[in-house]
């Protein structure tokens, strides 16, 4: 017994041998032994042990706990840190050091013991030299309010040069302030100040929840500022509305513009268009698989390698069907239908007995992922890339259309084939690239769709429904009329739906279409004036 | 022109249509008397086609007045239904029948009688509508190919049939574009007397290039041109016209 | 140039042409004549390659021809003014007249001078879209767009029909600078038969698929044919 | 030594020919167990997996010698995902076919559509996947969870460690988060939630753009009190659900989200490394650390010909739903669907995760309850689970409707027999 | 008055096929021993019963598209909506049978918490109003919506999209609880029809020779439309739409009476398939489910009526055996069936038998058909209408 409790003792001597002096570093030591306790308080609390025992290895512990990269063994509550490249270091000392393997157990994180790593990470890097570091750090203060944190706070904006992370800290001051019920008035007048210039909804939910305790001042100076903040943000909802109803239409773009090529310019009613995209989206996660596997260091321009590859795949089983099917049905469109329905029932099921029935992940580039604030917009990479893509493949389109010799013989031929011919044009070599053009669009479609959506085999009948739509209301061989079709339907959609809720929103708008189109029985953008009948 | 005082059976008043600011009538006036057979040439693009579809309600104006029967019917808020049952029977530039019909069902559909739905589907051929069928299979000379399906008809024979679809219509004002396009001679020969004794008992109005043809009907000429009335008279008159000649007839 | 011998063509079960054989010679106008429905239109589609040949042979420039892809042909010489003009409607001027590049090699893809000289009115129309040109218009650059493919064969079906009288003179006057030229061999199909005398260099008359008459053109001049035609 | 082994390898080659050849000849003489799991249309995503479970388990069984001294055999039908399919392929198993038991269905929509055809027919179904709850049946065996083994075991664990206050409620609007969401809705207000702390959302099936409804969740989040979402958004939505999550950077440590119909197939199809903390609620996680789960793990996934191949909660049930059929048949040593549903309730079988799960009376079985974290490999991180097993109920005591409901089996013979009034047949 | 002009040849056979499997069928599954090699067994006669609902579906379909050349994407909502009246009238009969036992509110009212019926159930507990709305609701809804439509000229493909954005919005509506059709569960579990159980063989029989009656019935009615001369001016609209205008036909009322007759008998039909399959949820709704449709009556043969109906029998047994037999490969069969019967038999099944069967006396004479006639229905180039 004595034997076993023996470090212990030893330890706790030592504690009063070192005596005051030493008091941070002990207090350092006791928080690291309760991470081992493998409970989520222990480990909070001794998150907040450590933080606030100013240890030089403070910081670096709480950001191995986030990384999971804090082991313990539980034999002796021995805590390491394990570097990145896989070298372990005593926690204590900062020594390198080894230990078996075996013996470790990482930290377990839930959310709670994240939050206060965070909070903790917020304290510790307020002085970080990267002024990014400092703004998530203040950022992270922010949220935690914890008074703790005050002094550290105010010595940092004391030290701070940086006006952007300056602003930050006083938020963080102005969080701290408000919230702590013994804070001067004039503290929280001037924290109300701040937090109405950073004008956003954090601040608005710290200035409803000012304590009934405040001064009658300070509360009426917040009710102000939080009414001012939310007539911003009104404003700010509908812009954000209308951001997502661009972004939404830009996928229905993309979704539809092949369709705008296969059933609009050559009159296909390809019920196939759907299972198009959805080799473009597979032709990406083969991509993804491949690079993943051998050439990690590429991922990021895996989406760029796809395109082409997606573009090349689908267009090339859209030229086989148009060779073996599709050219034998010119001129017969009801056709087409039936074909091209019975041909995306076989690619449906041809790639989930390839690929298997479930979601193939395709993993999103870093310089895809994450968010953007825009005076307070808040509006995702990937949306963003997916606008300009379909935007750029709106320009391509057009540009190939209206100013290549292929894009004037598709034009002639699928205004009069025959004539084509006589011309001397090779209208089955024209029908089969017009073909394979669509096809291939919608593959490069499906790359751009693998980024917001499943990968599964029933990845296009989510789309054909909708791309039609888009084609027929903006008006049957127009792509401009597409574009304004998927921008206006996006649009609407995105307005729709805070008011009616997701479902009704729906139901409305295609409502509102099939009523559009008794207004404009041809669409949107219907052809019109003088013409002879080709 | 004196129409207020003679009642005519078509008139046109000031009409225009414009598609995407392209003027493809251009303030027409135009009258046809009961009976009357009245010519109109004029080149291409002239607004020939135009006028029949603002006439028979294909085309609404975009401004002007056109009225039936000395102003009774205002055809400009009338459908093309409403328009045929008035009595104005259309003949078009290429012939339109119903290919996938018999000859006779092609007359038996045009016939005189209820348009609407429900009498129609109850509809049982009378003896006298027999017997109309049969002398309008006469007349167009298409007897012996009563059964055969339209589409087997020959061009000429398609021309001769949509004719006499207008016939069994019993119109007030037939108008007929180009009835001697890709016929012979003899044929234009033979059509020229049809639509001659056609006229006889309603006004015809014929669009026309065939400057034979025309002499052969021997009526009254309008020359369109740029959505307007050019010259109007005799044909010799409007023939010998320096702006006829200019611009459609070539010197 | 172009030979067509003995060539028979169906329609389905009916017979449109029965042992036709014309020919065709750089530097003349070959006319061939005949009423609605005789089988004129089914030569051309014959010689163009719209309908197959049941039998004979169609040879032009001593290659057989016969079995080839309308564009095939094209590629070969042979340029096609349809019945109907079947001018692209979406396509401006300008771009009609491109469609006739197709054939051409890179460095000869552009309009020959010749077109605009002799239909100046396209030159003014070039962005206008060929459906909204009048029909005397659309028929010029129908003509304008078969010249722009530099053909040896120029195959003109009706280019008279529906044309008010002012632009047939142009046409006629244009068919006949291009007969002058001698490099060309012209092929025109016509029931309006004054205009195809004043052309015509030879002629075949046809009649329920067959070739009745045939000549010079003396024998045009005289009373016959167009007799024969009337009937 | 290699002799002898050599000898013993072919001896055992001959005799497996020879119980081949013998299977073969007796063919007539299988027990057939019928299969219907949607293999195209939209539920194929979820439902081939439980196929190929059924396919496993039966070959497992068959190499442990099958049933009753006979082979089993499976057959497997595709009813595409469409709901009256279901019924003419439940038909078709059981009057053709003349199956002993079926497994399957996945939508209450699909079981809704067979279950007059099971009672008509008289035959058994094993139903694998977490469900509404409100109802039971003679001829159905529930071995998924019913909302008291899933949702409110979710819900106290955010309530309590991680201090929840606000709560939205998403999900796909159909009858199981529907019900889910009424029931949780009672429960939360029981426990003085206030109304204007819980949100409800509906989308429809397949919905694929989140932006609004992502921004909403994170406006309504932002106002101060703790938020977390629970998610009944079902099948296909997920992945662009949780696509939006992780762009509009919703961190679990901010608004944690717990699905119940996000497992580990589900995750399979997104990358993970934004939504790790986020939870799930399941009766069952592939990372759970036992013998038997493991071993479960290897031969599946040798089965799958595929080192990576995932399990998940609705595999485990039909196991569990499996092996009581099995010890059930044994039992009463015939596949009479009458006997084998009198010999269910009571029947025991071990699950994956370390516990014996029982069929309890009102065909419901018990079952852990774990709360899962998503770890950025795809897998969970269990974090919380319950002492002992749960009960399944079938009818929710939230609920005014089914409160004094209960299904019992053995004694009463009733599916809802009314504690109030003492009768079966309902409230 | 049944003439031999009214049915012409192949109807005289489609029809007494169809009364004889009205009486035979039920007989047999009935009275004959169930080892007899000709006695059907008792899991065939829903599933036969469900192929003459959908082949009097197909024929619907093709009432409209082959004589009046509208290509409905959207049938399969009235076809739902007929099924859905149905489905109300036996989630009434149920009464206190329900879990819940509520003897007036179907149960998923009873677990979301419904109090009252609402307005638009009420009366479905009588048969007759219930059989009145299996016509009037699809009737009303094709009335409404082709109103608009025909009147405001859309035709071609505009129109077959906005059929299926009508299909789509009506999927959608019936998918949310809110609206008290029961969501995505449908309706379901039924008992009884006019106090017999749904279940017991002899209403199943009743309810296959209904099914084939109602088959012939509308057989009958459709080919009385198309021999009449309301069926040659319709041809007539098909073919050259401004044509028939100008003759002096309100083209609109025609295509209107035409559309409503045709929703009214895929209600009908809708009516008769819910007791069969003993289920109606908004997957009936599915734009998917409308095209199948229109495939069938294309590989049966469009405007052939008795090989739409043959389409609609032939693909759906073909879907039931492949499912069965091939349950991994069933797509790839039928997948590859469209596109075979497409190429191959482009009239369809009955089309072109019937077409080899006169083909060896009369050569065709369809080359200008081929190229324009059946193209004309549905203009999808959107070709504009030549304006001078």
């Amino acid at each position: 017994m004595v034997l076993r409790n023996f470090p212990a003792i030893a330890f706790a001597l030592c504690l009063i041998v070192l005596g005051a002096g030493s008091a941070r570093a002990d207090a350092y030591t006791d928080a690291l032994a309760r991470f081992a306790a493998d409970s989520y308080s222990e480990t909070e609390a001794a998150i907040e042990g450590v933080a606030a025992s100013g240890h030089p290895l403070a910081a670096e512990v709480v950001s191995a706990l986030q990384a999971g990269r804090l082991l313990v063994r539980a034999a002796d509550r021995a805590v390491f840190i394990r570097d990145p490249a896989g070298g372990l270091k005593d926690a204590r000392t900062g020594e390198a050091t080894t230990a078996n393997a075996a013996d470790l157990k990482a930290v377990r994180l839930n959310n709670r013991v994240r939050r206060a790593a965070d909070a903790a990470m917020g304290q510790l890097t307020l002085r970080a030299p990267d002024p990014r570091r400092r703004i998530e750090a203040a950022a992270a203060v922010f949220k935690s309010r914890d008074a703790g944190a005050l002094a550290a706070i105010e010595s940092a904006i004391a030290a701070e040069q940086d006006p952007g992370v300056l602003r930050a800290f006083r938020e963080a001051r102005a969080s701290i302030a408000l919230a702590k019920p013994d804070a001067s008035a004039a503290d929280q007048v001037a924290a109300v100040e701040v937090l109405r210039a950073k004008g956003d909804r954090d601040a608005l939910a710290l200035l409803r929840q000012i304590p009934p305790s405040a001064p009658d001042e300070v509360r009426g100076l917040a009710q102000l500022a939080a009414s001012s903040i939310e007539s911003r943000l009104a404003l700010l909802q509908r812009a954000q509305d209308v951001a997502y109803g661009v972004s939404l239409g830009s996928v229905l773009l993309l979704a539809a513009i092949g369709l705008a090529i296969t059933f609009g310019v050559m009159g296909v009613i390809n019920m196939a268009h759907g299972e198009m995209v959805m080799l473009g989206a597979y032709t990406t996660f083969m991509v993804q698989e491949v690079i993943r596997t051998r050439f990690p260091e590429l991922f990021g321009a895996s989406l760029f390698i796809a395109l082409p590859l997606a573009f090349l795949v689908a267009g090339a089983v859209g030229v086989l069907i148009e060779h073996s099917v599709i050219r034998f049905l010119y001129g017969r469109p009801l056709e087409t239908l039936l074909a091209t329905w019975g041909i995306s029932l076989i690619l449906q099921q041809a790639v989930r007995s390839i690929f298997g029935a479930q979601n193939r992940e395709v993993g999103t580039p870093a310089w895809m992922s994450g968010s953007v604030d825009l005076w307070g917009l808040t509006l995702t990479w990937n949306r963003i890339v997916i606008v300009l893509f379909a935007t750029a493949v709106f320009v391509a389109l057009l540009v190939a259309l209206k100013h290549t010799s292929l894009g004037l013989q598709i034009r002639a031929v699928t205004q009069n084939r025959r004539m084509a011919g006589a011309m001397g044009i090779r209208t089955d070599w024209v029908d089969a690239m017009t073909f394979g053009l669509g096809s291939g669009v919608a593959g490069i479609a499906g790359v751009a769709l693998s980024q917001i959506d499943n990968v599964s085999p029933n990845l296009g009948q989510g789309y054909i429904i909708d791309s039609f739509l888009v084609v027929v209301f903006g008006g049957v061989g127009n792509l401009w009329g597409t574009l304004v079709g998927a921008m206006s339907i996006g649009i609407a959609n995105k307005l729709l739906e805070p008011v009616a809720g997701a479902v009704l929103g729906k139901i409305l708008l295609l409502v509102a279409v099939i009523l559009f189109i008794q207004k404009r029985p041809r669409g949107l953008f219907a052809l019109k004036g003088r013409f002879v009948e080709a | 022109m004196q129409t207020t005082t003679t009642p005519s059976l078509l008139y046109l008043d000031a009409v225009s249509v414009v598609f995407d600011g392209f003027r493809a009538l251009n303030n027409l006036s135009l009258a046809i008397d009961q009976h009357e057979m009245r010519a109109i040439i004029g080149p291409n693009g002239a607004g020939k086609t135009t006028m029949m579809d603002v006439i028979t309600g294909k085309t609404r104006p975009t401004s002007g007045q056109a009225s039936f029967e000395g102003g009774k019917y205002d055809l400009t808020k009338l459908d093309e239904a409403s328009i045929a049952q008035l009595g104005i029977g259309r003949k078009f530039q290429t012939p339109t029948v119903f290919e996938m019909h018999t000859v006779e069902d092609n007359l038996r559909l045009a016939l005189k009688a209820d348009r609407r739905a429900v009498p129609t589907l109850f509809w049982r051929e009378s003896r006298a509508e027999r017997e109309r069928v049969d002398s309008l299979l006469e007349r167009i000379r298409l007897k012996d190919h009563r059964a055969r399906k339209a589409a087997e008809l020959s061009h000429g024979q398609k021309q001769w049939l949509e004719i006499g679809m207008l016939l069994a219509q019993e119109p007030k004002l037939l108008l007929v574009d180009e009835p001697a396009a890709g016929m012979t001679d003899q044929e234009t020969a033979d059509t020229a007397d049809l639509l001659r004794e056609i006229a006889r008992t309603r006004a015809v109005v014929v669009v026309e290039h065939d400057m034979v043809f025309v002499r052969d009907l021997g009526v009254k000429v309008t020359c369109l041109h740029e959505g307007s009335v050019l010259a109007e008279g005799p044909l010799d008159q409007v023939s010998a016209n320096e702006r006829v000649i200019e611009v459609y007839l070539g010197r | 140039m172009l030979n067509v011998e003995n060539v028979t063509l169906f329609y389905g079960a009916a017979q449109a042409l029965r042992g036709v054989s014309i020919e065709a010679k750089p530097g003349e106008v070959t006319c061939v004549l005949g009423r609605n429905g005789v089988g004129k239109s089914s030569l051309m589609r014959a010689i163009v390659g719209h309908r197959p040949i049941a039998s004979g042979a169609i040879t032009f420039g001593g290659r057989d021809i016969a079995r080839m892809k309308p564009y095939e042909r094209a590629r070969s010489g042979i340029a096609y003014v349809p019945q109907g003009r079947e001018i692209f409607p979406l396509l401006t001027v300008r771009e009609n007249l491109e469609t006739g590049f197709a054939p051409l090699k890179r460095s000869e893809r552009r309009v020959p001078d010749e077109v605009f000289d002799i239909f100046p009115v396209l030159k003014s129309m070039l962005n206008r879209r060929g459906g909204d040109l009048s029909g005397g218009q659309q028929q010029q650059l129908a003509i304008g767009r078969a010249l722009t493919t530099r053909p040896k064969l120029l195959v003109l079906d009706e280019p008279t029909e529906g044309i008010q009288p002012s632009i047939i003179k142009d046409i006629g006057r244009a068919i006949s600078f291009l007969r002058q030229r001698g490099d060309m061999a012209i092929l025109l199909v016509e029931q309006y038969f004054d205009f195809a005398r004043e052309l015509a260099d030879s002629f075949v008359l046809m009649e329920r698929g067959e070739i009745v008459a045939s000549g010079g053109r003396a024998e045009l001049q005289g009373d016959d044919v167009r007799r024969r035609m009337a009937i | 030594m290699t002799i002898t082994r050599r000898g013993a390898v072919g001896a055992l080659a001959g005799a497996a020919m020879l119980v081949g050849s013998a299977g073969a000849a007796f063919a007539q003489d299988t027990i057939k167990v019928g299969v219907l799991h949607s293999l195209s249309g939209t539920m194929a995503i979820s439902e081939t997996t439980l196929k190929d479970t059924m396919l496993f388990l039966i070959e497992e069984q068959n190499k442990k010698g099958g049933l009753l001294g006979r082979k089993l055999e499976a057959v497997v039908v595709d009813p595409a995902s469409n709901w009256p399919l279901f019924a003419e392929k439940a038909r078709e198993l059981i009057s053709q076919h003349k199956v002993a038991a079926v497994f399957g269905c996945w939508t209450s929509v699909s079981r809704k559509s067979v279950l007059p055809v099971f009672k008509e027919l008289n035959n058994i179904l094993f139903y694998p996947v977490q469900y509404e709850g409100e109802e039971s049946e003679r001829n159905v065996f529930y071995t998924g969870a019913a909302p008291n083994q899933q949702a409110i075991p979710a819900v106290d664990y955010l309530a309590k460690e991680e201090k929840v206050q606000r709560w939205v409620l998403a999900g796909t609007d159909y009858v199981y988060p529907r019900t889910t969401n009424k029931i949780l809705e009672a429960y939360l207000k029981s426990k003085g939630v206030k109304d204007e702390d819980i949100l409800i959302n509906y989308t429809p099936f397949g919905h694929a753009d989140w932006q609004t409804i992502v921004a909403d969740i994170k406006k309504f989040g932002s106002a101060g009190k703790k938020t977390a979402v629970v998610s009944t958004i079902n099948g296909d939505a997920n992945v662009p659900f949780y696509k939006e999550l992780g762009n509009q950077g919703i961190k679990a440590t901010d608004i944690p989200v717990v699905a119940f119909s996000v497992g580990e197939e589900e995750l399979a199809g997104i990358d993970t490394k934004p939504l790790v903390g986020h939870l799930a609620a399941w009766n069952y996680f592939q990372s759970i650390d036992t013998p038997a789960n493991k071993e479960f793990i290897a031969k599946w996934q040798a089965f799958k010909k595929n080192p990576k191949a995932v399990t998940n909660d609705p595999m485990e049930a039909h196991v569990i739903g499996f092996n009581m059929w099995v010890k059930a048949v044994e039992k009463v040593k015939s596949t009479d669907p009458d006997k084998v549903i009198d010999a269910l309730p009571g029947t025991e079988a071990p699950n994956l995760t370390g516990g014996v799960s029982k069929m309890l009376a009102n065909h419901h079985i018990t079952k852990p309850v774990f709360i899962g974290e998503i770890k950025d490999n795809g897998q969970f991180d269990v974090v919380w689970k319950t002492e002992g097993l749960v009960p399944g109920d079938a009818w929710s005591k939230e609920l005014d409707g089914s409160k004094d409901l209960v299904a019992d089996w053995v004694e009463k013979k009733c599916g809802n027999f009314n504690t109030k009034t003492g009768k079966c047949g309902g409230a | 008055m049944i003439s031999a002009r009214l049915l012409g040849r192949t109807g005289t056979i489609f029809l007494a096929i169809v009364l004889a499997v009205a009486v035979l069928v039920p007989m047999s599954n009935l009275l004959l021993p169930v080892g007899s090699p000709l006695h059907v067994p008792d899991y065939m006669m829903p599933l036969l019963g469900k192929y003459l609902c959908y082949a009097l579906l197909a024929l619907s379909v093709d009432l409209v598209w082959g004589y009046a050349g509208i290509l409905s994407l959207g049938h399969g909502a009235f076809f739902a909506l007929g099924g859905y009246a149905m489905g109300m009238y036996l989630m009434r009969q149920i009464g206190t049978r329900g879990v819940y036992a509520n003897p007036v509110l179907p149960d998923f009212m009873v677990f979301l918490n419904w109090k009252e019926l609402p307005w638009y159930w009420w009366g479905f507990d009588h048969f007759p109003f219930a059989a009145l709305m299996v016509l009037a609701a699809p009737g009303l809804l094709a009335f409404v919506f082709g109103w608009f439509a025909f009147r405001s000229r859309v035709t071609g493909v505009y129109l077959s999209i906005i059929t299926q954005a009508m299909t789509f919005a009506l999927l959608l509506a019936f998918f949310r609880n809110d609206m008290g059709f029961g969501g995505n569960n449908g309706l379901t579990d039924f008992k009884d029809i006019l106090g017999f159980p749904v279940q017991a063989q002899g209403t199943r029989a009743a309810l296959f020779a209904l099914s084939a009656l109602a088959l012939a019935g509308g057989f009958l009615l459709c080919r009385f439309i198309v021999t009449s001369k309301l069926g040659k001016v319709l041809v007539a609209i098909r073919d050259a739409e401004s044509r028939t205008r100008f003759i002096g036909y309100r083209v609109e009322n025609y295509k209107l009476f035409v559309w409503t007759v045709s929703a009214m008998l895929a209600g009908l039909a809708g009516a008769l398939y819910v007791p069969q399959v003993g289920i109606i949820n908004p997957s009936e709704f599915a734009p998917a489910n409308s095209i199948e449709t229109v495939i069938w009556v294309a590989v049966g043969g469009r405007g052939t009526l008795a090989g739409a109906a043959l389409g609609g029998v032939v693909v759906n047994a073909g879907k039931t055996w492949f499912t069965g037999m091939l349950p991994e490969l069933w797509l790839f069969a039928l997948g590859a069936l469209f596109v075979l019967v497409t190429l191959f038999l482009p009239k369809g099944i009955l089309g072109t038998f019937t077409e080899w069967w006169t083909g060896r006396r009369r050569p065709a004479v369809a080359e200008i058909e081929d190229e324009d006639g059946v193209a004309r229905a549905i203009d999808s180039r959107g070709a504009p209408v030549p304006a001078e």
